[in-house]
């Protein structure tokens, strides 16, 4: 049983997994690029070892070099984390053949989900439900993709087969852009996965994106932690996932339903340890398999507040041949959970990226308050690496305590040096669609707005007025100063321009 | 000191008193302003209403983020007003337009060419950052006078990547 | 029912009483000396109001100007939070007086539970057992005290009437010492309490601190919301405090008996809100009552962690007139929770407190991990309040799982400009008798030791001095640049002093 | 560079070979030294090993907060070295010794006397500081020359407060 795991990511998700492995008394590696030398993952570690340069493809994709320093280190498994290597078969295939433990599903499984039209016909013939597509069809060319989408009915979506976390999708509503979307869309997933295959799947109207949480261990016990809630997406990248899915609600005859599915579609194929099944959910309370994500997801810590469940642990106890420690029985959802994705974006900018050295953080704290956070004061959020530098995680009572506290979080959280899409999620709790769960995975792009201003709240203009008044006086003030003092002494400034230059 | 300040359209007559002291459209009101977590966090206390901001700096003047909603500011004392209406706003509108890159990133595609006409809203320059690819459009139409960089490159934030003349 | 609440109170209890307001829409009022316009509760108040210079008799002991705070604000109700006004009658009173509503019991109650020698002769009259000492003898002169303190029998205590905290407190071993310590006490409970009142209690030899966490609703209603372990102290000030208690453990007999008696304890004074019932248990599981603070308590989190209670929301139902949200039979005690006091104090020099301003601050955050703090990077630590500057707080499914995570929360938590009390929790995690939770309330001062080594824990002494010489290479390398520098353009000098005095 | 470093009694020699490599007694270590989190924490890998510690400098040398451990550390060069042996180390037996404040506060009480004599141990000065009172001792017993200071004192953090010869 192994004593030591090589943490094979970066970020919060790596500081994530090394946490879970120091409570369980577990020794930790982790690897890092050479933007990475100062990021926590490194400082928590026991051991930290340099993979290479900053880009991906060069550091956290180097399996090899991952392997290289588990066997090194005398460590006895390797935790993928999300994204990177996380749904890589011939990744985890490596593992075992270098006699290390991976922790996440067999190679064979993630060969069969992470291929998404392979997973929809598996699924498909297991009886569950799939959204149609050209599930199964295999890799097709331009032109059969063109000729196919007119079948499937517009809109649709061209999805990347490799992809994941939307990036190599677009959404078609005619025939005439299909040329353009399919070579965008190849471009992405080619820059990356590495393969530029997609296919296409009806765009379901008015859709939920609802996800179960499945923990499978290797005694052929599956279960599932109950659903996510995670329509809140722009341009296919969730912002923002609860649990319990206030769509759901109170249905417990629906939730039992599709946690079933969820179930019947990890036996499909024979899932041991954590994973996820997406389902479209339409309107009339009809749901689709998406696909499953054969791996730990960014938003996993919503369901671990209300069932009480430590996911990455219970994933590490897998991974070492325990049993799973509940059986479907045990799981309540006690509670309501809401996480917001802090993105070092910038919400009034179009949510452009915003990079830099985080000058100050000041993280909210307190009862129901979880922050699971890669970044600190000091350290410099490069371009290499997604955008997502925080979560956080509240927990109330019912879901109008969570969206209290989340909002009291929000306006606590303060961070300097980057922007953060913050004032996105602090719009999006006070805006009543929002409150009132009634939301579908367009509503953020198609129904929400920085500018709208909700009824009955009045802006502080004058507050801003006499704030930024306040800071330009000071400005003005602060270089009057500087001219006076250089006016009692003029020969002040030639050293004082040669003072700076020393100091370059 | 006497300030007009401009949020968004709306116009504010305000002047600072003295450190404790501001009046707003005549109105006198008792504040204490500070800086703390380090810029640009700032609190102030208004007749007791305690608020928290952020205050960022830009070419147009000063934005306030302030319980999540941005305001756009311009703050002129009188001197500074009458030049600029005496100067009118005709520099935006004529002249060449700089797009510098609003990150480092790298340059996936560059859908015009030099002397080629664009329109406001084309896409001009589409960057990866962050694994997302973000597309730059034109904030006007005109002619594509300049070219600085080819797809591949990586850039810098803030380096021109092109002109529209 | 009272919309708006003046918090009168600083620091993490007033941030803690703060978010909950904020959590049940009301409407918050900050109170600050100078020394605190810019600490985190002015800033996270939506209304915030000066009281005075920074000692507290001239700020937060002001009651008439809190009070006058309360009214010109046009608040309905003032939460005390602890230490301060909290536990004084006259300023309960004051505020009913006003039209305001005081969260916390009635004037009644404290009057009755302040005096701690009358409160040891109410619960004694309610046939509760208290450890043998000078109750309900009233005020007695130095003279008397010596008299009766043979006839309790050595050790003893020296306790202040209006006491709490440790302060005014004294430990007395034999008959010569009395004077000396009389002194000694009366004087700090003067300049603590304003009232140089002392009593005498036995000393119970191995005892374990004990407590229950009441709460009452105008209704009739008492419950109790189980037990806290509080028995590592040092000079009567609690360290660390658990929840349930290992001493108690799985004796759900003695829980709930002891949790009867400090319901009746509360009943016999009427007892409204909340409040702790403090008592000595010795090795036998006798117990006996030792006081009631009448009051939220700094250990308060750790019932929330294993009861789900929000204690202070709960007491601001209360005070709005609401019956309580819970009935006994919801109680149950879910996992184990801990909390280590981290205080602005130097654990390697004696404990003595260090002051000045917080550079640098990394919180440990993550699953299980709470934070409830009053300071931040840039916040100046004075010395005129007391050192506790943040609770850290955890909660695990066991109590080997808590001690884990504590572990690991303690080894991250980073604090620069001031020192604290963390590498002393570090310390106690890795004790053994910690771990077995075999201790008493003298365990801190008498059997555990900074300097002493565990047992198979090698220390990296080697590292130690790596680390170091690396520093003291780089401090030297620095300085011989300077002279570098200076050997370039030795004209520079006169002028680099020259710009120094500049920036005066 | 060559250090001898001691940590308490136990000596170290210590060569710094270059930016990454360190030669610890003779066997030769791959190191990566960094400041993280604003001084005074760093992180240092140590072949692989990743440590953070606190480094504080005081009169004595450097003190390494390590894993919650506290480590007294000195570390000259071998001139620092043979000059310190030259001078001994009489100086801290005779002298004044001065008793400074070890933090901001207010004097309560003052047990000795000028002229008196005290022991070791003895308690000099009744300090209070965050709402507790701190007894300040003689480090060694010896007579109080000068008191500098009286009941009702606020003091300063290093004020010295009196002399003992």
């Amino acid at each position: 049983m192994f004593k030591k795991v090589v943490v094979a990511n970066r970020g919060e998700i790596a500081v994530r997994i090394l946490r879970a492995c120091r409570e369980l008394g577990i020794q930790t590696v982790a690897v890092y690029s050479d933007a990475d030398r100062q990021a926590l993952h490194v400082r928590y570690a026991d051991e930290a070892y340099r993979l290479g340069p900053a880009p991906s493809r060069e550091s956290y994709l180097r399996g090899d070099k991952i392997i290289e320093v588990a066997l090194r280190s005398g460590a006895g498994a390797i935790h993928p984390g999300y994204g990177f290597l996380a749904e890589r078969a011939d990744f985890a295939q490596a593992c075992l053949d270098a006699g290390l433990a991976f922790i996440g599903p067999k190679p064979s499984a993630i060969a069969a989900m992470g291929d998404k039209a392979v997973a929809r016909n598996t699924v498909s013939a297991a009886g569950i439900p799939v959204v149609p597509g050209t599930e199964g069809e295999g890799s097709l060319h331009d032109e059969d993709l063109v000729r196919l989408a007119p079948q499937i009915g517009f809109p649709l979506l061209i999805k990347a087969t490799a992809g994941g976390g939307g990036k190599g999708m677009r959404e078609v509503h005619s025939l005439e852009e299909m040329p353009g979307l399919l070579h965008a869309a190849r471009r992405e997933a080619e820059a990356s996965f590495g393969d530029g295959n997609v296919y296409l799947e009806k765009l379901v109207e008015g859709a939920r994106h609802i996800e179960f949480q499945i923990l499978a261990d290797t005694h052929g016990s599956v279960i599932h932690l109950g659903e996510r809630e995670c329509s809140l997406q722009r341009r296919h990248q969730k912002l923002l996932e609860e649990s319990p899915s206030p769509f759901v609600g109170d249905d417990e005859e629906l939730r039992q339903r599709m946690g079933l599915v969820a179930v019947r579609a990890a036996q499909a194929v024979e899932y041991v340890n954590a994973g996820t099944i997406e389902f479209l959910v339409d309107k009339e309370k009809n749901f689709y398999f998406l696909e499953m994500n054969t791996r730990l997801q960014v938003e996993h810590p919503v369901t671990e507040m209300v069932t009480g469940v430590d996911i990455v642990k219970e994933q590490i106890r897998v991974a070492r041949g325990r049993q799973l420690r509940y059986s479907q029985s045990d799981i309540r959802l006690n509670g309501w959970a809401i996480e917001c994705r802090v993105n070092a974006e910038d919400p009034f900018n179009n949510f452009l990226p915003s990079t830099g050295r985080i000058t100050h953080s000041l993280m909210p704290t307190g009862p129901g308050v979880r922050v699971d956070s890669g970044v600190y004061p000091g350290f410099e959020v490069s371009p290499y690496y997604d955008a997502l530098i925080s979560k956080l995680i509240v927990w109330g009572e019912t879901r109008a305590e969570a969206i209290l506290r989340m909002r009291r979080s929000l306006e606590e959280y303060k961070i300097a040096g980057v922007r953060t899409n913050i004032p996105f999620h602090q719009k999006l709790m006070d805006s009543t669609r929002f409150m009132g769960g009634q939301f579908d995975t367009r509503f953020v792009e198609e129904r929400f707005s920085m500018e709208a201003v909700e009824e009955g709240k009045s802006a502080p203009v004058d507050i801003a007025a006499i704030l930024a008044t306040l800071v330009a006086h000071r400005q003005t003030q602060r270089a009057a100063q500087i001219v006076q003092r250089g006016e009692r002494d003029t020969s002040n400034w030639k050293w004082l321009s040669r003072w700076e230059r020393l100091q370059r | 000191m006497k300030y007009i300040t401009m949020v968004g359209d709306q116009e504010f007559q305000i002047e600072i008193v003295d450190e404790r002291h501001v009046s707003l459209n005549g109105t006198l009101y008792e504040v204490d302003f500070d800086s703390v977590s380090g810029e640009p966090v700032v609190s102030l206390l208004v007749d007791g209403k305690s608020y928290e901001a952020y205050v960022y700096e830009d070419e147009q003047g000063l934005q306030v983020l302030l319980h999540g909603r941005m305001f756009p500011v311009l703050v002129e004392d009188e001197r500074e007003k009458r030049l600029r209406a005496a100067a009118g706003s005709r520099i935006a509108e004529r002249g060449d337009f700089h797009l510098r890159s609003p990150m480092p990133g790298l340059v996936i595609a560059l859908p015009v060419g030099e002397g080629q006409e664009v329109q406001k809203g084309e896409v001009l320059v589409v960057l990866e950052s962050m694994k997302m690819q973000n597309e730059l459009r034109a904030p006007r139409a005109g002619i594509i006078s300049r070219l600085r960089v080819k797809p591949g490159d990586s850039v810098d934030q803030h380096q021109t990547l092109l002109t529209v003349s």
